[in-house]
């Protein structure tokens, strides 16, 4: 059961969000749901190539994360990240072009899904390799750290790449450069096809942490209130010269580990305890109870229309030419 | 010899990975398989499936995200009298796990002037040409092979993949085996075909017109543009292992054929087909009638995009264009 | 452009590095260095020496023994506005950081369809001979030449060293800045000669009987075999950079001398030797009157007994014979 | 200042080391310090090759660690093994000879300091990769798990290895697999020209160590007696198959990094103090107390005569013949 642990340092703030941030925070997880959704339907359909992983039932984590950055705020993800980019101020629209591998595309098509970046909003790139990202992000807020502009950098990763070296050494760094970053770490219960919980003994993810000096919390990663607040303390905190901090936030990964996965490994009855803890119905019913009706449902339609227009269009766009297969290669 | 040829259906590549590793398995006690979901998952290609089942969790071992700490582990325990064959998923991840292979694995019997063995294989897996992108596409055996002490096998057909993978687990080296994902689902063709030794390339075709050399997937890529060529005629040659090298094979096709053609579906920039035309340079240079060229991919990352990943990776119609060109010269 | 000529003496290798460095960091704040004892420590061979006094903790970063980390750290730090100069002390030690520099620096610009650029150097250093065992003296540039995106230098004296890691740091993507110990303490003869960019081979002497290309050590290696051979003319071209590489330089010098004698210090099997044979076979193949060669380390991890380093890797010796060879042929 | 920490798990015997084996470990100690004050004496007489680190200093850790192991134990070791070599029982004419670069070295003269090994003793391996022996001497252990007669395997390493992913992936993989494997951190207080305490910020390394769910344990490591202790608590755990242990040693490198090293970075006055604390003259004291006089002198002398002894053979003993280059590749 997902259950908030001890504070170590950072202090989230206890009000919950208001109304009206609660409400934009429902539109970008109504959108990420709505992209996911398409991406899952447009796969199967054969438009998106490739390897693709969604996040549906992980919105909330994305969407009170990059709620609380700033433009120019930086973030770096993984091969599951549509839901950070579309959060952190993504158009959809050439996110899905290059999940169509056009010219029109985010990366001009020469990334798709694992490999998304705008460098204009801070989007240092999903990433292929597990735990990658980790000492990337560590990097960018070494970058923001010498320009004292208060920038911080986010790093979202998942609980299976705690066991990586580049996870290690990425903390190891943080710490060491007390460097304004906020490692993420998104505890979906699954790595591929192995459950996580207890799968390769040890404590938990909050010790391993904390065991490097750094504040660490863990959120339930489906309140997007929640995620919120803690974010937020960990990135004032950062902003302010006090270094890293780490939040694990327990979600759950709805769908396959990739589209098309047959997920025999799932545990039974799991996926329809979660389902009751869907972020959005989350929201929904907290909004409803405050006299707000049927807000989700209209965000949800509003996102579908918008991403069945990205659909539209991203089957529209052109594909690179061929003979351009060589510009941007730059060295 | 266990041979999965009591099935019915001559077996796919994937088929006959999972049955070489399943017969050695049973053969050697000390054969154990580690990697990322290889075990109760069967492998991200289903290529280990069962195995968990039969052997248990003691021999076919699934490990956490942490590739370089499982090959290293690999190498200690092959030094201590196991037979790791441990899984690298995709092989643009050897980034993270090359020191266990190239510094550790590949040198200790030297270092140790024979003091020790390392009786290990890595086994990974390639294969462009669906979208996986910049890095879950690429085809970096000629670094490998660069490598003193790394043999390095290339399979290009499931009978292969057995008789190599075999050899591979037997030898007290380390071997780097290269699968091809694109190749899994093909049955052999020739499942009755005796087994050769690695470093024994097999000559697939024989003419006189040109020699094509290549290996993995290209080897049907070839045959392919050579069916769309009925006015050529190659000795077209599948090396099936990089290392050990069959250049006597080689050089003696090219100073029958006068011209060569090195297929590969890595990068040419300093990739591995220099070495065949090398090899052909310094063995056939005074028997050439023609060029002796490579092609291979262009010298960008693998893109995502169809169409780009197609202008990139080598196919049918680019070799057709290159023994043309090979044949003009 | 500033220039460290103002010193009475040349200055050697090391300080030519050092002065690049000191040089770019001072005409631009967002150049910073990074690596294991480079900062406090100047340096396990003393080429960073002054800089942490000069710019500080901030600019001049000791990091833990985190190669993987700092690599990936400076990818980051490029992306978001630096220039980040990070070392790698041996070039033995990339296998534990390879991923930052081949997954993520090589292909990030590619992966984002120019979204990102990646200005960023990779300095190393290698260099056998000196009893440094298999894991501190590998010659491994071209596995690095081998990776789309990434260029590669490799200077050969203090002139160049000072050049290209200027240019290197001022582009404004990846590069592999190969450096060898075993020249840091030489001094530049020419230090007045002309800069010439990355790309440009430079014809260090001329010769109508055959061609030598070679880079790094191998350059005053083969001087020396020439030296000793006064009967022997030969071109000998310095590539400088393996990646951009120079093919037209080549490619006209062997069309003119007829034959060709690639040296490395790398391992010849799979070397990046094969590289050049193949662009000679390629651009100059009807022009020869002799054959094509290579002369590298022989093919086994570098032995740690003086005797067997000697007769793995290549010398003036090693170099005269194969320029006999290529003479002969 | 060097002060046992809680126990975390790992209990070690109480009663200090019987006189007997007191002295057979300072026999030991003895002839590792005389090994390395002659490894240093030829290195500048160019008889020894390359990069040679000495442990002259820490020769208490080497003897108690390995004083408790059988010969099918297992060791892997770094850059600075002849000590960890010389206690696991490897024969110092053939590691001189090594050393020397000959024939008749431990390696044929292949390897060299660096690469130090003997699989009949089960030392898999000095090496030249930080961090590079943990995960090995994992899989040893692995090995010897599968097996069931009881081996275990030693891993040391410095404690400036501990930044690395390697360190890392050995510790997970360790756990996750409760391999009868006891990490022996030789904190020297150096990594390179860098002092360690403190230098990368953070918890302590049993504070790190622990949050793998790895019984960490810190240890007085010039005490031979309490290294013994300790280590054997954590062999006998991990025999019976409660997997492995981490201990710090605390000790101090008294020499250069490598042979040569100017030292400019040397902590002024540490030295000095930590001379008091070494490790021979402690035993010999406490054999003295005990009515035992003048064995530390004795056993030195016998040990620099064995260790002449050495230096004489190799220096007579045939370098490989370089035809031979090729031999042992393997593949
Ligand atoms: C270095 C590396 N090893 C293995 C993989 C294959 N792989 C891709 S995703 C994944 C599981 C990641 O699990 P987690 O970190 O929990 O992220 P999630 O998929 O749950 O979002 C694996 C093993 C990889 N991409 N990179
Ligand atoms: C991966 C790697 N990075 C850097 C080095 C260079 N190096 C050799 S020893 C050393 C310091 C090691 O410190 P520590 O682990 O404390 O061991 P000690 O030398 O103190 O015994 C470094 C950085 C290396 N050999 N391998
Ligand atoms: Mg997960
Ligand atoms: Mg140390």
């Amino acid at each position: 059961m997902p259950a908030e642990d001890e504070d170590l340092k950072i202090e989230p703030a206890s009000a919950p969000p208001d109304p009206e941030t609660l409400r934009e925070r429902l539109r970008t997880m109504a959108r990420i749901r709505a992209f996911e959704e398409q991406v899952g339907r447009q796969f199967r359909e054969g438009n998106v190539h490739g390897f693709v992983h969604t996040s549906i039932g992980q919105e909330a984590v994305a969407a009170g994360s990059c709620g609380v950055l700033d433009r120019d705020d930086f973030i770096t993800t993984t091969h599951r990240g549509h839901g950070h980019c579309l959060a952190k101020g993504a158009d959809p629209e050439p996110m899905m072009a290059e999940l169509f591998g056009r010219e029109t595309g985010t990366c001009h098509g020469r990334g798709g899904s694992m490999h998304l970046a705008d460098a204009s909003l801070g989007i240092l790139g999903a990433n292929g390799i597990v735990g990658a990202g980790v000492p990337i992000a560590v990097g960018a807020a070494l970058a923001a750290r010498r320009e004292q502009a208060g920038r911080v950098a986010l790093a979202f990763f998942g609980e299976g790449a705690v066991h990586c070296g580049a996870f290690h050494e990425g903390m190891v760094l943080a710490v060491a450069w007390q460097a304004p970053v906020v490692f993420i770490c998104e505890n979906n219960h699954y790595a591929e096809f192995t459950p996580s919980t207890g799968a390769w003994g040890g404590p938990g993810l909050l010790e391993r942490a904390s065991a490097y000096g750094v504040p660490a919390l863990r959120v339930e990663g489906n309140d997007v209130g929640k995620v919120e607040a803690a974010v937020r303390a960990a990135v004032n905190s950062a902003r302010a010269g006090a270094g890293p901090a780490f939040l694990e936030m327990l979600t759950y990964r709805m769908g396959g580990h990739y589209e098309g996965d047959a997920e025999p490994y799932r545990v039974e009855g799991e996926r329809e305890e979660w389902a009751e803890r869907d972020p959005i119905a989350a929201v929904d019913a907290t909004l409803a109870a405050a006299g707000q009706d049927g807000v989700a449902k209209a965000l949800l339609e509003e996102a579908r229309q918008e991403m069945e227009a990205a659909v539209r269009n991203a089957l529209a766009a052109p594909y690179p030419e061929p003979e351009a297969v060589m510009e941007y290669v730059g060295a | 010899m266990p041979d999965p040829t009591a099935t019915a259906k001559p077996p796919r590549y994937l088929d006959a990975v999972n049955a070489a590793l399943a017969d050695e398995m049973r053969a050697d006690g000390s054969v154990i398989a580690l990697g990322v979901d290889i075990g109760r998952g069967g492998g991200a290609y289903g290529v280990t499936r069962g195995l968990f089942e039969e052997f248990g969790a003691d021999r076919v071992i699934d490990t956490p995200i942490a590739e370089a700490g499982v090959l290293g582990a690999a190498v200690g325990a092959a030094m201590a009298g196991q037979r790791p064959v441990a899984e690298v998923m995709y092989m643009d991840f050897v980034t993270v796990c090359l020191d266990p292979i190239v510094n550790q694995a590949a040198k200790l019997r030297y270092m140790t002037g024979g003091g020790v063995t390392v009786p290990i294989v890595f086994r990974t897996q390639t294969g462009g040409g669906r979208s996986g992108g910049a890095q879950h596409s690429q085809s970096l055996e000629g670094i490998l092979a660069h490598i003193p002490g790394l043999d390095v096998y290339c399979p290009s057909d499931a009978r292969d993949a057995y008789d190599l993978l075999v050899a591979a687990i037997r030898a007290d080296h380390p071997v780097c085996f290269v699968e091809n994902r694109r190749l899994y689902g093909k049955r052999a063709d020739g499942w009755e075909r005796e087994a050769l030794p690695p470093g024994r390339a097999r000559l697939v075709r024989e003419g006189a017109d040109l020699t094509i050399v290549t290996w993995g997937r290209m080897v049907p890529e070839s045959i392919a543009a050579l069916d769309a060529l009925p006015d050529v005629a190659a000795d077209l040659i599948d090396l099936r292992t990089l290392a050990p090298l069959d250049v006597d094979t080689v050089v003696e096709s090219v100073r029958r054929t006068g011209r060569c053609l090195v297929v590969h579906e890595a990068v040419e920039r300093f990739g591995p087909g220099g070495e065949l035309i090398s090899k052909v340079a310094e063995g056939a240079l005074f028997d050439l009638d023609g060029p002796i060229l490579r092609h291979g991919a262009r010298p960008t990352p693998v893109p995502y995009s169809p169409g780009l990943e197609a202008a990139m990776l080598p196919d049918s119609e680019g070799i057709g264009a290159a023994i043309a060109r090979t044949l003009e010269g």
